[in-house]
Protein backbone atom coordinates (compact mmCIF):
# COMPACT_ATOMS: atom_id res chain seq x y z
CA UNK A 1 0.00 0.00 0.00
CA UNK A 2 1.52 3.07 -1.13
CA UNK A 3 0.23 6.89 -0.87
CA UNK A 4 2.11 9.72 -2.15
CA UNK A 5 1.78 13.26 -1.81
CA UNK A 6 3.39 14.88 -5.35
CA UNK A 7 4.66 18.72 -5.31
CA UNK A 8 5.10 18.45 -9.35
CA UNK A 9 3.57 16.88 -12.92
CA UNK A 10 2.95 13.11 -12.66
CA UNK A 11 2.28 10.45 -14.75
CA UNK A 12 -0.60 8.13 -13.76
CA UNK A 13 0.03 5.50 -16.39
CA UNK A 14 3.99 5.26 -15.83
CA UNK A 15 2.72 5.11 -11.83
CA UNK A 16 0.13 2.31 -12.10
CA UNK A 17 3.44 0.57 -14.17
CA UNK A 18 5.98 1.13 -11.46
CA UNK A 19 3.40 -0.11 -9.17
CA UNK A 20 2.90 -3.47 -11.18
CA UNK A 21 6.04 -3.64 -11.70
CA UNK A 22 6.95 -4.89 -8.37
CA UNK A 23 4.08 -7.29 -7.73
CA UNK A 24 4.22 -11.16 -8.00
CA UNK A 25 3.20 -12.12 -11.68
CA UNK A 26 0.17 -13.98 -11.96
CA UNK A 27 -1.65 -12.92 -8.64
CA UNK A 28 -3.59 -10.19 -9.29
CA UNK A 29 -6.35 -11.22 -11.76
CA UNK A 30 -7.77 -7.29 -11.95
CA UNK A 31 -6.14 -3.33 -11.27
CA UNK A 32 -8.90 -1.10 -11.39
CA UNK A 33 -7.72 2.53 -10.74
CA UNK A 34 -9.27 6.20 -11.29
CA UNK A 35 -7.15 8.94 -12.16
CA UNK A 36 -8.92 12.47 -11.90
CA UNK A 37 -7.10 15.50 -14.08
CA UNK A 38 -7.68 19.19 -14.02
CA UNK A 39 -10.32 20.69 -16.12
CA UNK A 40 -10.34 24.07 -17.63
CA UNK A 41 -14.07 24.77 -16.75
CA UNK A 42 -16.17 24.64 -13.10
CA UNK A 43 -19.23 26.09 -12.33
CA UNK A 44 -19.75 27.86 -15.75
CA UNK A 45 -16.59 29.60 -15.66
CA UNK A 46 -12.92 28.87 -17.50
CA UNK A 47 -10.47 27.95 -15.02
CA UNK A 48 -6.62 29.25 -16.18
CA UNK A 49 -5.11 27.71 -13.01
CA UNK A 50 -5.46 26.26 -9.77
CA UNK A 51 -3.58 26.14 -6.44
CA UNK A 52 -4.02 23.07 -3.96
CA UNK A 53 -3.38 23.53 -0.48
CA UNK A 54 -2.81 20.91 2.14
CA UNK A 55 -2.14 20.24 5.39
CA UNK A 56 0.99 18.01 5.20
CA UNK A 57 1.39 15.33 8.06
CA UNK A 58 -2.41 15.53 8.16
CA UNK A 59 -2.89 14.52 4.62
CA UNK A 60 -0.31 11.61 4.16
CA UNK A 61 -1.76 10.20 7.62
CA UNK A 62 -5.50 10.53 6.10
CA UNK A 63 -4.47 8.65 2.69
CA UNK A 64 -2.69 6.33 4.34
CA UNK A 65 -5.38 5.60 6.55
CA UNK A 66 -7.71 5.21 3.69
CA UNK A 67 -5.31 2.73 2.23
CA UNK A 68 -5.44 0.69 5.69
CA UNK A 69 -9.53 0.88 5.75
CA UNK A 70 -9.81 -0.53 2.45
CA UNK A 71 -7.39 -3.42 2.71
CA UNK A 72 -9.67 -4.68 5.60
CA UNK A 73 -12.71 -4.39 3.70
CA UNK A 74 -11.52 -5.83 0.47
CA UNK A 75 -9.45 -8.52 -0.20
CA UNK A 76 -6.68 -6.92 -2.22
CA UNK A 77 -2.87 -7.45 -3.26
CA UNK A 78 -2.14 -4.28 -3.05
CA UNK A 79 -3.21 -0.34 -3.74
CA UNK A 80 -1.97 3.08 -4.79
CA UNK A 81 -2.80 6.59 -4.35
CA UNK A 82 -0.58 9.35 -5.71
CA UNK A 83 -2.04 13.04 -5.32
CA UNK A 84 -0.51 16.41 -6.17
CA UNK A 85 -0.28 19.34 -4.53
CA UNK A 86 0.88 23.33 -5.74
CA UNK A 87 0.35 24.65 -8.66
CA UNK A 88 -1.53 22.79 -11.40
CA UNK A 89 -2.47 23.30 -14.60
CA UNK A 90 -5.35 22.25 -17.21
CA UNK A 91 -4.77 19.28 -18.19
CA UNK A 92 -2.55 17.67 -15.34
CA UNK A 93 -3.52 14.90 -13.35
CA UNK A 94 -4.25 15.66 -9.77
CA UNK A 95 -5.09 11.88 -7.95
CA UNK A 96 -4.91 8.56 -8.50
CA UNK A 97 -5.93 6.12 -7.00
CA UNK A 98 -5.89 2.11 -7.68
CA UNK A 99 -6.48 -1.35 -6.11
CA UNK A 100 -5.59 -4.84 -7.25
CA UNK A 101 -6.81 -8.20 -6.51
CA UNK A 102 -7.62 -11.55 -7.52
CA UNK A 103 -11.13 -10.51 -8.54
CA UNK A 104 -12.85 -7.54 -10.13
CA UNK A 105 -15.68 -6.43 -7.91
CA UNK A 106 -13.02 -5.94 -4.69
CA UNK A 107 -11.03 -3.88 -7.38
CA UNK A 108 -13.71 -1.64 -8.09
CA UNK A 109 -14.85 -1.17 -4.97
CA UNK A 110 -11.81 -0.79 -3.29
CA UNK A 111 -10.98 1.99 -5.84
CA UNK A 112 -13.80 3.84 -5.94
CA UNK A 113 -13.96 4.05 -2.07
CA UNK A 114 -10.53 5.39 -2.34
CA UNK A 115 -11.58 8.28 -4.30
CA UNK A 116 -14.78 8.81 -2.63
CA UNK A 117 -13.39 9.25 0.53
CA UNK A 118 -10.46 11.19 -0.44
CA UNK A 119 -13.13 13.51 -2.15
CA UNK A 120 -15.40 13.96 1.04
CA UNK A 121 -12.62 14.17 3.78
CA UNK A 122 -9.19 14.49 2.60
CA UNK A 123 -7.33 17.93 3.75
CA UNK A 124 -6.94 19.74 0.55
CA UNK A 125 -7.88 23.31 -0.38
CA UNK A 126 -8.18 24.93 -3.83
CA UNK A 127 -7.82 28.33 -4.87
CA UNK A 128 -8.69 28.66 -8.95
CA UNK A 129 -7.58 31.39 -11.34
CA UNK A 130 -10.57 32.24 -13.45
CA UNK A 131 -11.52 35.00 -15.96
CA UNK A 132 -12.79 36.47 -12.97
CA UNK A 133 -9.97 36.08 -10.16
CA UNK A 134 -9.26 34.11 -7.64
CA UNK A 135 -11.63 32.42 -6.09
CA UNK A 136 -11.39 29.33 -3.37
CA UNK A 137 -13.73 26.76 -4.14
CA UNK A 138 -15.84 26.21 -0.72
CA UNK A 139 -16.92 29.99 -1.50
CA UNK A 140 -18.06 29.31 -4.80
CA UNK A 141 -22.06 28.89 -4.75
CA UNK A 142 -23.19 25.56 -5.84
CA UNK A 143 -19.82 23.66 -4.92
CA UNK B 1 -0.20 24.12 28.81
CA UNK B 2 1.24 25.06 25.21
CA UNK B 3 -0.55 24.50 21.91
CA UNK B 4 0.45 24.85 18.10
CA UNK B 5 -2.30 26.65 16.22
CA UNK B 6 -3.06 26.11 12.36
CA UNK B 7 -5.44 27.81 9.80
CA UNK B 8 -5.73 26.48 6.57
CA UNK B 9 -7.10 28.13 2.99
CA UNK B 10 -9.58 30.89 3.21
CA UNK B 11 -9.80 30.55 7.02
CA UNK B 12 -5.99 31.78 7.13
CA UNK B 13 -6.76 34.63 5.09
CA UNK B 14 -10.08 36.01 6.93
CA UNK B 15 -7.75 35.49 10.47
CA UNK B 16 -4.57 36.71 8.90
CA UNK B 17 -1.75 34.38 10.00
CA UNK B 18 -1.39 30.96 9.39
CA UNK B 19 0.07 29.77 12.62
CA UNK B 20 0.14 30.75 16.11
CA UNK B 21 1.06 29.16 19.61
CA UNK B 22 -1.59 29.57 22.60
CA UNK B 23 -1.09 29.01 26.65
CA UNK B 24 -4.26 27.22 28.49
CA UNK B 25 -3.91 27.64 31.66
CA UNK B 26 -7.43 25.48 32.83
CA UNK B 27 -8.77 22.67 31.21
CA UNK B 28 -10.18 23.61 27.75
CA UNK B 29 -11.74 22.98 24.13
CA UNK B 30 -11.15 23.13 20.55
CA UNK B 31 -14.05 26.14 20.38
CA UNK B 32 -11.51 27.84 23.68
CA UNK B 33 -8.47 27.17 21.61
CA UNK B 34 -10.22 29.21 18.49
CA UNK B 35 -11.20 31.99 21.12
CA UNK B 36 -7.54 32.37 22.61
CA UNK B 37 -5.89 32.31 19.17
CA UNK B 38 -8.15 34.72 17.18
CA UNK B 39 -8.74 37.12 19.81
CA UNK B 40 -12.52 36.12 19.78
CA UNK B 41 -13.27 36.37 15.66
CA UNK B 42 -16.30 34.96 15.08
CA UNK B 43 -16.12 31.80 13.39
CA UNK B 44 -17.19 30.97 9.92
CA UNK B 45 -20.09 28.23 9.94
CA UNK B 46 -18.79 25.15 8.50
CA UNK B 47 -15.66 25.32 10.15
CA UNK B 48 -14.02 22.24 10.46
CA UNK B 49 -11.01 21.32 13.06
CA UNK B 50 -8.52 18.48 13.83
CA UNK B 51 -6.89 17.25 16.59
CA UNK B 52 -3.42 16.12 16.05
CA UNK B 53 -4.33 15.86 12.77
CA UNK B 54 -7.23 13.65 13.32
CA UNK B 55 -10.51 15.16 12.46
CA UNK B 56 -12.20 16.61 16.01
CA UNK B 57 -15.30 18.48 17.25
CA UNK B 58 -15.26 21.71 18.72
CA UNK B 59 -16.05 20.63 22.00
CA UNK B 60 -13.33 18.21 22.19
CA UNK B 61 -10.67 18.44 25.30
CA UNK B 62 -6.96 19.86 24.30
CA UNK B 63 -4.47 18.39 25.87
CA UNK B 64 -0.55 19.47 26.32
CA UNK B 65 1.74 19.80 23.88
CA UNK B 66 -1.88 19.20 20.90
CA UNK B 67 -1.44 20.72 17.12
CA UNK B 68 -5.03 21.94 16.78
CA UNK B 69 -6.13 22.89 13.33
CA UNK B 70 -8.80 25.08 12.02
CA UNK B 71 -9.79 25.08 8.26
CA UNK B 72 -13.01 25.27 5.69
CA UNK B 73 -14.67 22.23 3.70
CA UNK B 74 -12.52 20.20 2.04
CA UNK B 75 -12.63 20.30 -1.41
CA UNK B 76 -10.48 17.83 -3.48
CA UNK B 77 -9.87 17.69 -7.09
CA UNK B 78 -12.64 18.52 -9.71
CA UNK B 79 -13.66 15.35 -11.08
CA UNK C 1 -14.98 5.16 -28.76
CA UNK C 2 -11.86 2.32 -29.88
CA UNK C 3 -12.68 -1.61 -29.54
CA UNK C 4 -9.79 -3.45 -30.34
CA UNK C 5 -8.66 -7.39 -30.84
CA UNK C 6 -4.74 -7.65 -30.26
CA UNK C 7 -3.06 -11.39 -30.97
CA UNK C 8 -0.08 -10.05 -29.25
CA UNK C 9 0.94 -9.01 -25.36
CA UNK C 10 -0.07 -5.35 -24.83
CA UNK C 11 0.79 -2.55 -22.56
CA UNK C 12 -2.80 -1.25 -20.59
CA UNK C 13 -0.62 1.33 -19.39
CA UNK C 14 0.40 2.38 -23.02
CA UNK C 15 -2.90 2.35 -24.80
CA UNK C 16 -4.03 4.72 -22.23
CA UNK C 17 -2.07 6.78 -22.37
CA UNK C 18 -1.79 6.83 -26.36
CA UNK C 19 -5.65 7.95 -26.14
CA UNK C 20 -5.48 10.51 -23.85
CA UNK C 21 -2.67 12.03 -25.69
CA UNK C 22 -5.52 12.12 -28.89
CA UNK C 23 -8.10 13.86 -26.18
CA UNK C 24 -8.60 17.58 -26.19
CA UNK C 25 -6.60 18.59 -22.84
CA UNK C 26 -8.69 19.68 -19.93
CA UNK C 27 -12.31 18.55 -20.91
CA UNK C 28 -12.11 15.15 -19.31
CA UNK C 29 -11.97 15.19 -15.27
CA UNK C 30 -11.93 11.69 -15.01
CA UNK C 31 -10.58 8.54 -16.43
CA UNK C 32 -12.12 4.96 -14.77
CA UNK C 33 -10.20 1.72 -15.94
CA UNK C 34 -10.16 -1.77 -15.44
CA UNK C 35 -6.83 -4.28 -16.15
CA UNK C 36 -7.92 -7.92 -16.23
CA UNK C 37 -4.76 -9.99 -16.17
CA UNK C 38 -4.11 -13.72 -16.39
CA UNK C 39 -3.54 -15.60 -12.70
CA UNK C 40 -1.47 -18.62 -12.50
CA UNK C 41 -4.68 -20.38 -10.83
CA UNK C 42 -8.12 -20.89 -11.34
CA UNK C 43 -11.10 -23.15 -9.59
CA UNK C 44 -8.02 -24.46 -7.12
CA UNK C 45 -5.06 -25.36 -9.67
CA UNK C 46 -2.50 -24.26 -11.36
CA UNK C 47 -2.93 -22.49 -14.82
CA UNK C 48 0.83 -22.80 -16.89
CA UNK C 49 -1.22 -20.86 -20.01
CA UNK C 50 -4.22 -20.47 -21.65
CA UNK C 51 -5.57 -20.43 -25.56
CA UNK C 52 -8.67 -18.11 -25.82
CA UNK C 53 -10.39 -18.54 -29.01
CA UNK C 54 -13.24 -16.43 -30.73
CA UNK C 55 -15.36 -15.07 -33.18
CA UNK C 56 -13.61 -12.46 -34.63
CA UNK C 57 -16.48 -10.68 -36.53
CA UNK C 58 -18.79 -11.00 -34.11
CA UNK C 59 -16.58 -10.65 -31.08
CA UNK C 60 -15.46 -7.09 -32.79
CA UNK C 61 -19.27 -6.64 -33.53
CA UNK C 62 -19.71 -7.19 -29.86
CA UNK C 63 -17.15 -4.82 -28.71
CA UNK C 64 -18.41 -1.97 -30.86
CA UNK C 65 -21.72 -2.43 -29.98
CA UNK C 66 -21.10 -2.16 -26.24
CA UNK C 67 -19.20 1.08 -26.11
CA UNK C 68 -21.48 2.62 -27.93
CA UNK C 69 -24.39 1.49 -25.45
CA UNK C 70 -21.65 2.65 -22.50
CA UNK C 71 -21.99 6.14 -25.03
CA UNK C 72 -25.63 6.71 -25.11
CA UNK C 73 -26.00 5.81 -21.63
CA UNK C 74 -23.32 7.55 -20.24
CA UNK C 75 -21.98 11.24 -20.38
CA UNK C 76 -18.68 10.04 -22.28
CA UNK C 77 -15.35 11.83 -23.83
CA UNK C 78 -13.92 8.56 -24.73
CA UNK C 79 -14.21 4.65 -24.24
CA UNK C 80 -11.30 2.01 -24.76
CA UNK C 81 -11.86 -1.32 -25.25
CA UNK C 82 -8.74 -3.63 -25.70
CA UNK C 83 -9.16 -7.64 -25.86
CA UNK C 84 -6.30 -10.45 -26.46
CA UNK C 85 -7.13 -13.24 -28.15
CA UNK C 86 -4.78 -16.51 -28.83
CA UNK C 87 -2.04 -18.00 -26.85
CA UNK C 88 -1.80 -15.84 -23.49
CA UNK C 89 0.80 -16.79 -20.41
CA UNK C 90 0.14 -15.86 -16.29
CA UNK C 91 0.68 -12.16 -15.88
CA UNK C 92 -0.51 -11.13 -19.56
CA UNK C 93 -3.32 -8.33 -19.17
CA UNK C 94 -6.26 -9.90 -21.14
CA UNK C 95 -8.62 -7.30 -21.40
CA UNK C 96 -8.47 -3.13 -20.91
CA UNK C 97 -11.64 -1.34 -20.21
CA UNK C 98 -11.45 1.98 -19.31
CA UNK C 99 -13.78 5.41 -20.06
CA UNK C 100 -13.36 9.31 -19.77
CA UNK C 101 -15.79 11.88 -18.56
CA UNK C 102 -16.39 15.27 -16.93
CA UNK C 103 -17.36 13.73 -13.61
CA UNK C 104 -16.06 10.32 -12.09
CA UNK C 105 -19.46 8.96 -11.30
CA UNK C 106 -20.07 8.18 -15.07
CA UNK C 107 -16.35 7.07 -15.87
CA UNK C 108 -16.57 4.67 -12.93
CA UNK C 109 -19.96 3.26 -13.97
CA UNK C 110 -19.19 3.35 -17.76
CA UNK C 111 -16.71 1.71 -17.04
CA UNK C 112 -17.84 -1.35 -14.98
CA UNK C 113 -20.50 -1.92 -17.31
CA UNK C 114 -17.80 -2.37 -20.17
CA UNK C 115 -16.38 -4.81 -18.25
CA UNK C 116 -19.43 -6.84 -16.69
CA UNK C 117 -21.26 -7.08 -20.37
CA UNK C 118 -17.87 -8.05 -21.87
CA UNK C 119 -17.35 -10.65 -19.35
CA UNK C 120 -20.91 -12.06 -19.42
CA UNK C 121 -21.49 -12.42 -23.03
CA UNK C 122 -18.43 -11.92 -25.16
CA UNK C 123 -17.88 -14.43 -27.72
CA UNK C 124 -13.92 -15.61 -26.26
CA UNK C 125 -13.76 -19.33 -25.19
CA UNK C 126 -10.96 -19.90 -22.78
CA UNK C 127 -8.88 -23.63 -22.90
CA UNK C 128 -6.73 -23.51 -19.91
CA UNK C 129 -3.67 -25.87 -19.63
CA UNK C 130 -3.36 -27.26 -16.12
CA UNK C 131 -0.82 -29.88 -13.99
CA UNK C 132 -3.83 -32.35 -15.29
CA UNK C 133 -3.75 -31.34 -18.94
CA UNK C 134 -5.95 -29.09 -20.97
CA UNK C 135 -9.77 -27.87 -20.17
CA UNK C 136 -12.15 -25.96 -21.46
CA UNK C 137 -13.24 -23.49 -18.62
CA UNK C 138 -17.09 -23.37 -19.63
CA UNK C 139 -16.55 -27.18 -19.05
CA UNK C 140 -15.27 -26.53 -14.94
CA UNK C 141 -17.31 -27.21 -12.80
CA UNK C 142 -17.73 -24.08 -10.47
CA UNK C 143 -17.11 -21.40 -13.30
CA UNK D 1 -31.14 -21.64 -49.13
CA UNK D 2 -27.57 -21.55 -48.90
CA UNK D 3 -25.94 -21.33 -45.20
CA UNK D 4 -22.76 -20.97 -43.73
CA UNK D 5 -22.35 -22.81 -40.48
CA UNK D 6 -19.35 -21.95 -37.87
CA UNK D 7 -18.73 -24.11 -34.77
CA UNK D 8 -16.30 -22.66 -31.93
CA UNK D 9 -14.16 -24.24 -28.56
CA UNK D 10 -15.37 -27.52 -27.26
CA UNK D 11 -18.77 -27.54 -29.79
CA UNK D 12 -16.15 -27.62 -32.72
CA UNK D 13 -14.53 -30.73 -30.61
CA UNK D 14 -17.15 -32.45 -30.26
CA UNK D 15 -19.05 -32.03 -33.64
CA UNK D 16 -15.45 -32.93 -34.97
CA UNK D 17 -15.43 -29.51 -37.82
CA UNK D 18 -15.34 -25.50 -37.04
CA UNK D 19 -17.05 -24.94 -40.36
CA UNK D 20 -19.84 -26.32 -42.89
CA UNK D 21 -22.21 -25.07 -45.69
CA UNK D 22 -25.79 -26.44 -45.67
CA UNK D 23 -28.52 -26.57 -48.35
CA UNK D 24 -32.09 -25.75 -47.13
CA UNK D 25 -34.95 -26.17 -49.25
CA UNK D 26 -38.21 -24.74 -47.13
CA UNK D 27 -38.49 -22.40 -44.32
CA UNK D 28 -36.21 -23.67 -41.44
CA UNK D 29 -35.16 -22.33 -38.01
CA UNK D 30 -31.66 -22.26 -36.37
CA UNK D 31 -32.28 -26.15 -34.75
CA UNK D 32 -32.75 -27.41 -37.76
CA UNK D 33 -29.51 -26.07 -39.33
CA UNK D 34 -27.96 -27.63 -36.15
CA UNK D 35 -29.94 -31.37 -37.28
CA UNK D 36 -28.78 -30.89 -40.91
CA UNK D 37 -25.21 -29.67 -40.24
CA UNK D 38 -24.59 -31.74 -37.28
CA UNK D 39 -26.07 -34.65 -38.76
CA UNK D 40 -28.55 -35.28 -35.93
CA UNK D 41 -26.36 -34.87 -33.15
CA UNK D 42 -27.61 -34.33 -30.20
CA UNK D 43 -27.38 -30.38 -28.85
CA UNK D 44 -25.20 -29.80 -25.78
CA UNK D 45 -27.35 -28.00 -23.03
CA UNK D 46 -26.31 -24.48 -22.73
CA UNK D 47 -25.10 -24.18 -26.56
CA UNK D 48 -25.83 -20.77 -27.61
CA UNK D 49 -26.18 -19.52 -31.59
CA UNK D 50 -26.16 -16.55 -33.46
CA UNK D 51 -27.37 -14.96 -36.82
CA UNK D 52 -25.01 -12.91 -38.95
CA UNK D 53 -22.47 -12.39 -35.67
CA UNK D 54 -25.97 -11.36 -33.47
CA UNK D 55 -27.05 -13.52 -30.48
CA UNK D 56 -30.19 -15.40 -31.33
CA UNK D 57 -32.69 -18.28 -30.05
CA UNK D 58 -32.58 -21.87 -31.53
CA UNK D 59 -36.56 -21.20 -32.74
CA UNK D 60 -35.32 -17.96 -35.01
CA UNK D 61 -35.94 -18.59 -38.53
CA UNK D 62 -33.53 -18.33 -41.03
CA UNK D 63 -32.98 -16.76 -44.35
CA UNK D 64 -30.55 -17.30 -47.50
CA UNK D 65 -26.64 -16.20 -46.85
CA UNK D 66 -27.28 -16.03 -43.19
CA UNK D 67 -24.30 -17.03 -41.03
CA UNK D 68 -25.39 -19.51 -38.62
CA UNK D 69 -23.02 -19.82 -35.68
CA UNK D 70 -23.16 -22.57 -32.43
CA UNK D 71 -21.12 -21.81 -28.83
CA UNK D 72 -20.52 -23.55 -25.95
CA UNK D 73 -21.46 -20.52 -22.90
CA UNK D 74 -18.71 -17.88 -23.19
CA UNK D 75 -15.96 -17.53 -20.75
CA UNK D 76 -13.96 -14.22 -21.33
CA UNK D 77 -11.04 -13.59 -19.06
CA UNK D 78 -10.60 -14.51 -14.93
CA UNK D 79 -10.89 -11.74 -12.71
Amino acid sequence: MTALLRGGVFDPWQELARIEAGLVKGKHGACASFVGTMRDFNVGDNVHSMSLEHYPEMTQQFLDNICTQAARRWNLIDCLIVHRYGEINPGDPIVLTAAWSAHRADAFDACRFLIEELKARAPFWKKELTDSGERWVHDTPGK
Amino acid sequence: MQLKVKFFASLSEQIGFTDTTVDVDKPATVSDVWNLATGGQTMPVNTLCAINMAYARLDDSISNGDEIAFFPPVTGGNA
